[in-house]
């Protein structure tokens, strides 16, 4: 599936949803999903320092030429949202995931995650997800 | 004194008024800004859409009554702290007066070795401008300790007294756990000492009458948006001899006597740190909110949001796995609290979905948080508008939060 | 462009609408500060009405709001001055601005010996601040000097470049003669010789656009409330690797990254340079003051300038013994003037009772007045929404005054 | 006289003009009137500077035991005010100059050349007016 299909996904699934609470309760029940990262990841090192959550990120380039990421937070609003980025961007290829509009966010009115002001580490989360494809994909170009 | 009336005062407030996320708003971050009443707003545009001018100097009749207005906004404030009008300096807020103190004070004063002795509990805007001359000047800071129910150790306080600091600085009461600071007993130990005390009045001004002369602190800070007045306006008390003895701070148009290509010489208090075209309008303002709540009395207002404070307090404790931070037995309206197991964040989260607005996170102390051990907490302050029906919204709010998220 | 509609532009500042000693006001003080446009004054007003949080980490609905239209704000105004948001600082004046500069940038790179030029128009703003560094770290400043008719000596700035400054921080347009400095050139050659250049805006920004990367200047500053914007706000453009090297100012709440009690890391940019709380209310309002210039456009709102501005000289001439202090070719629209045998504070005095707003004085250049050898001067400066009818008033009222005091 | 005679025979003075013209004409014409300040006092020692105009002002105890002053100004229209001052305070007991409260300043409609926001000096005169009589007066009782 590519990008755009699993955005479409995720915009059909929280189409289901009556209410705010709904929806909650899905990115929180997303969020206990979420598999883990393997403790030799989740270092200081991969750390993304939100004022309100912290982000740990891993990122690595498969050999089928996809970059496979793996994540986990403190909190799990957040830790349901990273779920989700997850779901679209990871297993893509590093040129699809640098370009990629993730406008899903906006459509199921979860926006204001990404929103600077709630420093909760995600959006530095996405600008590393990219930041790890655009380097994959230079290695792999050089 | 009339009788408190919340209807009257909420009508002051427009924006209460408010939806958020189609429920109504329940507005308890009055810790980090309070919401201002119509007398202060109105004061603003009045000023902007009638007497604005430039100040001092003006020879004409808009500058003379913008001057009028802003000095008796200074004659207000000086009235309300029992200071002198030139020892009250309008600055941009608490962090720009704690720094203007540092920078000038704070680098012609405090010398190599010399100890400055700040508490735990200060705000980073009490903490960060004195490792700033600290370390320009080779000054080694002691922090007084903070005790498991969120008050000072004043033993060790006692202590690091012995080594006899230049500068004490303290908050009157702490914007994370709402301990009010037994600043008498701090201050008078200093002055037994020689010390400097200034004293970060932030969270104070909105609950307490302040009285400078009979703390004889020698500076004392607040910021205008903590008292129902604007942004980008606040106030630095100084006693007059410390002051004079002062550098000054930023150069500039107005603070200078005279000028020549190759020197200046400064004017008198208080404009000496008054470096250009101050805030006009937000410094009326300011007189306008302090009126305000001279207005209500501030001993009113402290019994209405301890009634608030008691009565969440113990409601909040039906909540599974609550955990109060800071239960000093003298507190403001600020409670702070986590829940096992959930994150701060969350709990945040849900609670702003609820229309009930707190704060998350370290609250601009961290090293507090990390004293305590925690990555934050979850903090709802009271203000003189808030009413025992939204401490109920709030309890409803944080246990259908916990719920969602256990 | 729409036709320039000086009604429907008066329409908006319902300030000039009133009486002054009976007389209808004819405001003329535009430099010292101009009036607000009920758009921008309305901002204020919604924003305190409707949405008013502390901004940043703010978790709530009304604290994202409020960030987001000030950093809105943010982002016209670095569109404005075709700039990156990280290179614009809110600071809460020029004054502030410049002072930020000196004592950061200032104190850091300019040593024992090292050579600061400015220009012989400066306001004390852009002076004082250098001299207290000059001071403080055995610089020298060197002035370029004044012709008769208010522009500078080029030629002696060319061999002022010779000594090699570190610093070149001049006025874009003089606020006591209205003089339009060629800051293109003044920049280019300063970079020729790898000195750093600050460019004062505060009397450019309301009569032109500023292509600060075209300009290629370190830094620009100006202040909110000389754009039709509020007090206490103002703007610190600085190229991004420069601010990065700087050490930060201010220490406290925003500007930090990380903070414990030994020590703290700064923030990222602009976030480094502004601690504490903002002025959110007034930064939001001045990006609706830029929006506004930018509906009328610079161009045509100096084209209408400039007519009175042209009206009001040749008339001027018309009174005996006038003496216009400032005759550049390229002028904004400031007149300033004296009449032979009379005091300015005389004229000012009875313009203020003829309803004419003037300023008279030294306008915070006096070591320029003492270069020129006069006392002060009478100034008259015109905004968008003055009309050919009031320099007839003026005009008027000029001679009026003079006979009076003959 | 009294200096409350010669502030009431000022308010009646000015009580004549029908506007405020007639009312600056005839400031103006008593600062021309002010007798000039001798040469010796127009001293930088004797300058109180406000930003606007300038004022000199020089205080002698007489042997009669009045507190007797001379003044000037750069401007014209401070002059008059000046011409005033005197006329109110100069040749009148020390201790009553320094209890003076001039009241007719605001009768008569010019209370706002007394702001400080002027600066013109006067403010700073009428200041020092009183020093110098509270001075003579200690040194009399001294
Ligand atoms: C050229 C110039 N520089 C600096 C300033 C100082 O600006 P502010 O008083 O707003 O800080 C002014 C205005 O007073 C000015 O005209
Ligand atoms: C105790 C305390 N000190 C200092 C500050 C800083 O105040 P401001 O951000 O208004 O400068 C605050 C508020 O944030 C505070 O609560």
């Amino acid at each position: 599936m590519t990008i755009e299909q699993r955005q479409q996904e995720i915009i059909e699934e929280f189409a289901l949803f009556d209410d705010w609470m709904q929806k909650y309760e899905h990115i929180i029940e997303l969020g206990k999903e979420l598999p883990v990262i393997s403790a030799e990841y989740k270092t200081d090192d991969n750390i993304i320092k939100g004022c309100q959550s912290r982000v740990w990120l891993h990122a690595e380039m498969l050999n089928s030429g996809v970059v496979h990421f793996t994540a986990d937070s403190d909190a799990i609003i957040t830790k349901g949202m990273i779920a989700m980025m997850i779901r679209v961007l990871s297993d893509q290829a590093p040129e699809d995931i640098a370009s990629a509009d993730l406008h899903f966010v906006n459509e199921i009115g979860l926006h204001q995650h990404l929103s600077p002001t709630r420093s909760n580490g995600l959006l530095s989360m996405i600008k590393q997800m990219k930041f790890y494809s655009l380097a994959f994909q230079a290695k792999n170009n050089g | 004194m009339t009788e408190y009336s919340i209807e009257r005062i909420r009508e002051q407030f427009p924006i209460l008024n408010q939806q958020v996320n189609n429920r109504p708003l329940v507005y308890l971050d009055n810790a980090a800004s309070n919401q201002k009443p119509n007398a202060v707003v109105d004061c603003i545009s009045n000023y902007y859409t009638s007497y604005h001018a430039n100040i001092h100097r003006g020879a004409h009749h808009l500058a003379q009554l913008a001057t009028e207005a802003y000095e008796n906004a200074r004659t207000i404030i000086a009235n309300h702290l029992n200071a002198h009008r030139e020892e009250i300096i309008f600055t941009y807020g608490t962090t720009d007066g704690i720094n203007l103190v540092a920078q000038t004070w704070g680098r012609k004063n405090l010398k190599q070795g010399d100890r400055i002795v700040i508490s735990g509990l200060e705000h980073h805007s009490n903490l960060v401008p004195w490792q700033m001359v600290a370390e320009e000047n080779g000054c080694i800071i002691d922090i007084i300790p903070v005790l498991s129910d969120g008050t000072l150790d004043m033993a060790v306080y006692d202590q690091l007294l012995e080594k006899k600091p230049k500068l004490v600085a303290v908050n009157q009461v702490s914007n994370s756990l709402g301990t009010v600071n037994p600043i008498g007993e701090i201050i008078s130990k200093a002055k037994n000492i020689n010390a400097c005390v200034l004293i970060d009045g932030a969270q104070a001004v909105s609950h307490f009458e302040v009285d400078v002369k009979q703390l004889d602190c020698d500076f004392y800070v607040f910021s205008g948006h903590k008292i129902y007045g604007p942004t980008g306006i606040g106030v630095l008390y100084g006693k007059k001899a410390i002051l004079e003895a002062m550098p000054a701070w930023r150069g500039g148009g107005e603070m200078i006597k005279s000028v020549s290509y190759q020197s200046f010489s400064v004017n008198e208090l208080p404009y000496k740190f008054e470096a250009g075209t101050p805030n006009i309008a937000d410094g009326i303002a300011l007189g306008r909110a302090i009126e305000f709540v001279n207005s209500l009395g501030l001993n009113a207002i402290r019994a209405h949001e301890n009634l608030l404070t008691k009565t969440a307090t113990q409601r909040l404790l039906e909540v599974p796995g609550m955990r109060l931070i800071g239960t000093a037995a003298e507190k403001t309206s600020v409670i702070s609290f986590l829940i096992d197991g959930l994150h701060p964040y969350d709990v945040g989260t849900l609670l702003d979905q609820l229309g009930v607005a707190v704060r998350t996170g370290h609250h601009c102390t961290e090293p507090l948080m990390n004293a305590l051990g925690i990555p934050g907490t979850i903090r709802a302050s009271f203000a003189c508008y808030n009413t025992l029906k939204e401490v109920d919204i709030f309890i409803e709010a944080v246990k259908k939060a916990s719920q969602m998220l256990s």
